[in-house]
């Protein structure tokens, strides 16, 4: 495992942006709705495939995910 | 009749526009009137007619200035701020002497605000808020169904008068949907004025200017249209008299908050208080006279306004100290309603006069 | 207007909820049809900037006589389909008003005791007649149940004037509308 | 002898307020020309800027407008859209054109609007009495750069017709002079090209003019005409900028 | 006291403004205020300060926004079709409670009109030419001493009640050299403001807004406005009594007409006339008070303005009917001559009160 | 593991009014991390437009002004003079940028003003919910074109880099989209240019940003971004304009 | 205003001709040589848009008062130099007013006989003297011979601080100034 | 001789840019002033240089000449 993500409800609005974007196909749309009834974005990632590559992040309009990488693995913070 | 249609204040208005043979628009969106451009650009293709969405407000009353000098029918709306940009343009109407009709469905100022239902341009429209002596007609509908029928008659006026036409509403007028007529279809060709432009053919050429460097020359120009006013101001008074005759309390009030005065006066009748309303039609020319009596016959005024004392001021010179006026208004989009005014009224009736 | 007030036919209502939940829809379906019945009408919404996931409400009124407010601080009844619509109308209800919430979303109960509370599981009885969709249709029927101030017939002529052709939305929303009805009926008192 | 050369009939024989050697007056001349040429005077109507041109009407036998300080292309457009048939020409400054009323000027050539503009150039404001205009030469002294213009607080002239040439709604734009008589005759030709560029329905016309103003350059009208051609030509090259395909 | 120097109106202003301590300046150009324009060309540049000549009346004003919004003093300056146009950044400047300085001078209109000089912009500057309810705090000048001082103070009042103030003179005003002394420089160093903009550094940010989309809070900031205008309508009246005392008949007049009518009136004087004048240097707020006291002592007053009856109507207001106001007028750039002043007050003192 | 990813500090820590998958929010959050990585969050000064951004001021933590309609580059201008030492920039839509505001746009750069401006080009007016805009492309749908836009009535689809680049006052003009994170990076480089450019004293920058409006697109937001790059970029060629010279 | 109704010192004086002739300087130098020895002064242009060959006037007061109305309908002098000027400017005279007309330019004689006319050749005048371009001069000399209203120092004071420095300038200018004064004196009695 | 020009003094100003447009140099500034009190241009052509070209009447801001050619001499009228 060399990253992950953290989603904040909150702030997701359920636009499906950063689902389309994973190279990993690690996020999906869930089905439960957000205090602000929106589906948010759900990060599942059972294999460990999250290369915290942070495309979700860049895409995402409202600014609702939190990208995490291994130092060793990735590069440096850019 | 016609069937009923069940509509928004601002369809209701662009649709009478169209009855009343207007075939040329031009405006930029604003909210609480966009309904009107965008009925517009529906509607006029389908009769042969153009919308134009302008790339400003600026252009907006410009475009309709130059359409307005060939003679044709010719609108434009717009709210608050975007009034305030057409200031200039609508001085220079005036100032030509062309008819058109210009919609304001105002919303809550100063500055951008907001987009609630205001009143709160009253000074502009019926003072004039360009420069120089010139005055709008401006008529002030509390339905949707006298929308309709004010702005069939705004082009009249226009016409009859050469000189622009405003129709006040504010955002709820715009927004609220009624059942409206619209009365049989007014012939759609408009007889050749005598002063449009539409090339020289057979005739002297026509001349559309507002530019009279010589002052006494530009006195007379101002005279002459103070004196069109005038005819204005002697035949075209409009209001409506609502349970006054008996009123010891008379509420001055238009638009909006006219109609919601109505339901106080019928509660306030229930409650055994003796309310009735006079409600101007006509801002500009404003029922003085009317007022005035109210004034001498003792009854007590209260001027509900969605404004902080505008219509207020004309009450006042209308009343000219004959009579007490109270005032009570709702400012920044906030509609008064009928509860407070049942309030205000019954305040007024207990003071000592 | 003040219930007791005012003769002849008169009702009003507030109808809140999110943006999506068809709201304006019931509203103007209900105007138009009491419009078509001869009467006397208004609708006005709420409105803001176009921004989502706000709070949207409007206001019916029908009468037999000309209508003055077309804005009613204390209405005679309010239709709620979500948390904050209850907040925001419950305390505006006149004394003995009407009270419909969908209970689907609204998740809790009334706090007035003066008022004619009833919650209705729209969104659970119209995905039973076929269109969860059409839980507004649900809550109207509840609506003019109670109030019986426009008929069935108009309503549904209504709603095929304003909808047009499409057949099979038009019987999901009719259905939905007497299942409305019929909760209501066997839940609680007419009000007139 | 044969009259060759006579005062066209558009025009009515009355004397100018321009000063002399002013440009205004040839450029008058040249739209009359053109319209008694392409025989359209009683289909033509003008719109008259503010500026020292406000009193076109004066002087031009057409159906006319006076519009306000720049809003002269929206009065045409509003005229335009009426009368598809007319054939609608604005005239106007450096000031009506690219300053105040730089919105207008974009847009009607954007919407493509099927008028003609005549755009006199002459780098002041004459009629308000040597200000600087948007198109004013970097270290040109106006009543408000008395000390020569300065582009780090006044900016840089702007090329109305490089502009206007990159909108798909304009289809002729052009720039020409009135400083000798070869540049009048192109001038001329320039003009009756966007005329009949409107008249064939392409789209949006425009030629601007580079034109003395003796006055406010406070210069001889011989020196104004050297310094159109030895210095604003510098800046605002001649030429077409924008064609019409032939049928 | 420093020396005296020779100046137009136009320049006074100008320059008293720079002693003022304004160091920026956006203006567009337009007859007959050029010279304002070009003196601040000239004289900016030598204080450190910026002139800018926008690119219309809309962009100077919200250039003057923006300066504004940082807190430094700023000024711009039209006539009358420039200053339709900026009607709807001055309502913003109003709303967002910015300090600056508006100088109208009035020439004829409506439309381009002509460039003589005209009071017809009484309404737009003091009733509210744009959107929504807001009011400029106007002062209006006769002299080219007072257009010195009246200019200086309206920076200062612009600062106390974060509210634009304008200057308001005409052609004549503008066109007309008389000496003028300058009271000593003031300071140029103002204060930082607690709202202005400079970089949020050390501080959290600040914000200039107009916009509450929710109506209640809208109110709130209209009434606020309101209650800072209640504040200068308290403080800020400023007239002027000249001869009143004894006087029959008291004209109304203000600027240019008041100065004319001065002579007026020691030629009715001397023809056994007792006349006075009784003449606004404020004209918002209004000295409503002391036109009723006028009226109250029984004396005639005779209104005389370049405009068709717009100071008129709050001296109507003002009297409550407890006199007869006369009115008298030349308009489109006609400047009544005290010889006709003379005339009408001879009539108005014959007519039976 | 590290926190490779946050939210900016620049931007507060709120959910914005914007409607789902939106473009306003990203281009926001590349504004911040300019701002952030520039550490001028405290010699910033942000102008937000009338549109959709009006609320710009309730997500960026710096002096912010609100504007009127298409007056932003103005009031940009005014504080700008006052401070030259300050960050200006305008953020506004295409309406307020290239209708309303067109003069003030032009003009801005025409001065060569050193400020800054985010133009966000959705094609369509937001706020006021879904009228035709002056970049609506032809055939585009909209509130005010409902069959379409057509060039005969409506013109056609304006480009501002394009414009604005033939001004020697504007020193870096680029357009970039926001439809793919690859794009989205791009987009950040160019705003971050635009910003080292104003810094640098050189004159006026220009970003465009293409951006999805899916509610008046009646689109998804996945639909939408790919319209964007499909339909949008066709008309709105991406790529740097002017670029400064190196020194 | 009217001779006789005010008392003190005051004279008025409407000057008018074409566009160059300078009459705009000489006022302003009149008015500012009055300022100069502590009187009130007002000098005020007839304006229009730049537009060659029309005729431009100014009028100028002088009181030792504060002055009211800078506008004079009915003055006590006009200085005219071109035949408009005269046409326009000798009716409003008052009785007994001053009339200077520059007879280089103006070719007829004065209508009114109510009225002191004096013609003066100006232009030749100052071509004696050495400059064409000071006809201005000329006649404001004769009109400061006739009301006494200035000082010649003070002019000549007024001269050179509106000048600056030319010379050989000043000197024509004030020559021109005294032949003017010469020439009245020689020709027309003192009004005062 | 093969053209003339007439010039109407009541339109001329007197700016010479004929003067200078002449390529037969047949023009000068008069030293009388006109009734509108301009120098106006004067046409001296005593040698009947004038082509008829029509150069002065292209440049003249106030079309104050009017030009006359031999038809034989001449080309057509243009
Ligand atoms: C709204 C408005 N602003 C300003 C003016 C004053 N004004 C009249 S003409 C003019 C500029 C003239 O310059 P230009 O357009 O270049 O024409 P030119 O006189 O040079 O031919 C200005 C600023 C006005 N009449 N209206
Ligand atoms: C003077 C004026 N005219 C019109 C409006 C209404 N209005 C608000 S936002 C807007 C356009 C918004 O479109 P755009 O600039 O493209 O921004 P977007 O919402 O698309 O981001 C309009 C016309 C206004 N507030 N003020
Ligand atoms: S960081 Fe990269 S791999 Fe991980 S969830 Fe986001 S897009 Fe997918
Ligand atoms: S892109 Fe952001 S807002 Fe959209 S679904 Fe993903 S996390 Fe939520
Ligand atoms: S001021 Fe200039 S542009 Fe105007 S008429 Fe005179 S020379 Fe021509
Ligand atoms: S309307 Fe369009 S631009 Fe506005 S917030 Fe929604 S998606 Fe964004
Ligand atoms: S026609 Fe030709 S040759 Fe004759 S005067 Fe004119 S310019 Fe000279
Ligand atoms: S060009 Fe025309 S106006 Fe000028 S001097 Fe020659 S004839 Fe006269
Ligand atoms: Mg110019
Ligand atoms: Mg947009």
């Amino acid at each position: 495992m060399t990253g992950k993500i953290v989603i904040n409800e909150d702030f997701c609005k359920g636009c499906a942006l950063c689902v389309n974007a994973c190279p990993q196909k690690l996020l999906k749309t869930a089905k439960h709705v957000s205090k602000t009834s929106y589906h948010p974005a759900e990060f599942v990632d059972a294999e460990g495939k999250c290369t915290g590559c942070g495309l979700c992040a860049l895409i995402c309009p409202d600014v609702a995910i939190q990208v995490f990488r291994d130092r060793k693995a990735g590069g440096e913070k850019k | 009749m016609t069937e009923k249609r069940f509509m928004a204040g601002n369809e209701a208005i662009a649709e009478a526009a169209i009855q009343a043979g207007c075939r040329f628009y031009f405006g930029y969106p604003i909210t609480p009137q966009n309904e009107i451009c965008e009925y517009m650009s529906m509607r006029l293709p389908e009769v042969g007619g153009t919308f134009l969405q302008a790339e400003s407000e600026v252009a907006a009353i410009y475009m309709t200035f130059g359409a307005a000098g060939t003679g044709a029918r010719v609108m434009t709306s717009s709210s608050s701020p975007g009034i305030s940009l057409m200031q200039e343009g609508i001085s220079y109407i005036a100032a030509a002497e062309l008819p058109c009709v210009i919609v304001n469905m105002m919303r809550g100022g100063p500055g951008l605000g907001g987009i609630h239902p205001s009143q709160a341009d009253y000074f502009q429209a019926t003072k004039g808020g360009g420069h120089g002596d010139y005055h709008l007609l401006v008529l002030a509908p509390h339905t949707a169904q006298e929308a309709v029928n004010l702005t069939m008659l705004a082009f009249d006026l226009a016409d009859k008068y050469r000189n622009p036409v405003m129709v006040l509403g504010d955002g709820n007028m715009g927004q609220m949907m009624e059942p409206v007529e619209f009365p049989p279809p007014a012939k759609t060709e408009f007889s050749k004025k005598e002063w449009n432009l539409d090339g020289a053919r057979n005739r002297p050429r026509h001349l559309i200017k507002t530019l009279y460097l010589d002052p006494p020359v530009l006195e007379k120009r101002n005279l002459a249209i103070a004196h069109k006013l005038g005819e204005a101001v002697k035949n075209e008074v409009r209001f409506e008299s609502f349970m006054v005759d008996d009123a010891d309390v008379v509420i001055g009030a238009y638009g909006t908050v006219a109609r919601i005065a109505k339901t106080a006066i019928k509660l306030l009748r229930e409650n055994g208080v003796k309310a009735g309303l006079l409600r101007p039609i006509s801002l500009y020319p404003f029922p003085y006279q009317q007022f005035a009596k109210v004034a001498e016959s003792g009854k007590k005024i209260l001027v509900v306004e969605m404004s902080l004392g505008q219509m207020f001021q004309d009450v006042q010179l209308a009343v000219c100290g004959k009579t007490k006026v109270n005032f009570y208004s709702r400012v920044g989009g906030v509609v008064p309603g009928y509860d407070e005014i049942v309030r205000e009224v019954e305040k007024t009736a207990k003071e000592s006069g | 207007m003040e219930k007791g007030k005012v003769k002849g036919i008169y009702e009003d209502v507030i109808m809140a909820g999110f943006g999506g939940q068809g709201l304006m829809f019931i509203g103007k379906l209900l105007a138009y049809s009491a419009m078509k019945e001869g009467k006397h009408v208004t609708w006005i919404p709420s409105y803001g900037p176009e921004m989502r996931g706000g709070t949207a409400n409007c206001t019916v009124v029908v009468s037999d006589e000309e209508i003055g407010s077309p804005l009613i601080p204390r209405p005679r009844a309010v239709i709620v389909m979500n948390n904050p619509s209850i907040e925001a109308f419950e305390p505006k209800l006149q004394s003995d008003g009407l009270l419909l919430a969908n209970s689907s979303f609204v998740t809790r109960s009334a706090t007035r005791k003066d008022v004619q509370a009833t919650f209705i599981p729209a969104n659970e009885i119209a995905s039973r007649v076929g269109n969860e969709k059409a839980a507004n249709m649900v809550m109207l029927g509840a609506y003019v149940a109670c109030t019986n101030i426009v008929s069935k017939e108009s309503i549904n002529k209504g709603l095929e004037e304003l909808f047009g052709a499409k057949r099979e939305f038009l019987e999901a929303n009719m259905l939905a509308f007497e299942e409305g009805m019929k909760f209501v009926q066997e839940k609680c008192l007419k009000t007139k | 002898m044969e009259v060759v050369y006579e005062r066209p009939k558009s025009l009515f024989p009355v004397a100018t307020h321009y000063c002399p050697g002013c440009g205004h007056g040839i450029i008058h001349r040249l739209v009359a020309e053109v319209i008694d040429e392409l025989e359209i005077r009683e289909k033509t109507v003008a719109v008259a800027p503010v500026g020292c041109a406000v009193l076109l009407y004066n002087y031009l036998d057409v159906d006319c407008y006076e519009a306000a300080h720049g809003r002269a292309p929206a009065i045409a457009t509003g005229c335009k859209r009426v009368h598809p048939d007319l054939v609608v020409f604005t005239y106007q400054g450096d000031g009506d054109f690219a300053a105040i009323g730089t919105a207008e000027a974009i847009h009607v050539a954007a919407r493509g609007e099927k008028i003609t503009t005549v755009f006199v150039n002459n780098a002041i404001y004459g009629m308000t009495a040597g200000q600087m205009a948007p198109t004013t030469l970097i270290g040109q002294k106006s009543t408000t750069t008395p000390a020569g213009r300065k582009p780090e607080t006044a900016g840089f002239p702007i090329r109305m017709c490089e502009i206007v040439a990159t909108l798909p709604g304009a289809a002729y734009v052009a720039r020409v002079s009135v400083s000798s008589p070869k540049n009048v005759v192109q001038a001329k030709k320039a003009i009756r090209k966007a005329f009949e560029t409107q008249m064939r329905g392409l789209g949006y016309s425009l030629v601007e003019v580079l034109s003395q103003c003796p006055t406010n350059w406070h210069m001889t009208p011989f020196e104004s005409v050297k310094w159109v051609d030895e210095k604003m030509a510098l800046y605002y090259p001649l030429g077409e900028f924008k064609v019409p395909k032939e049928e």
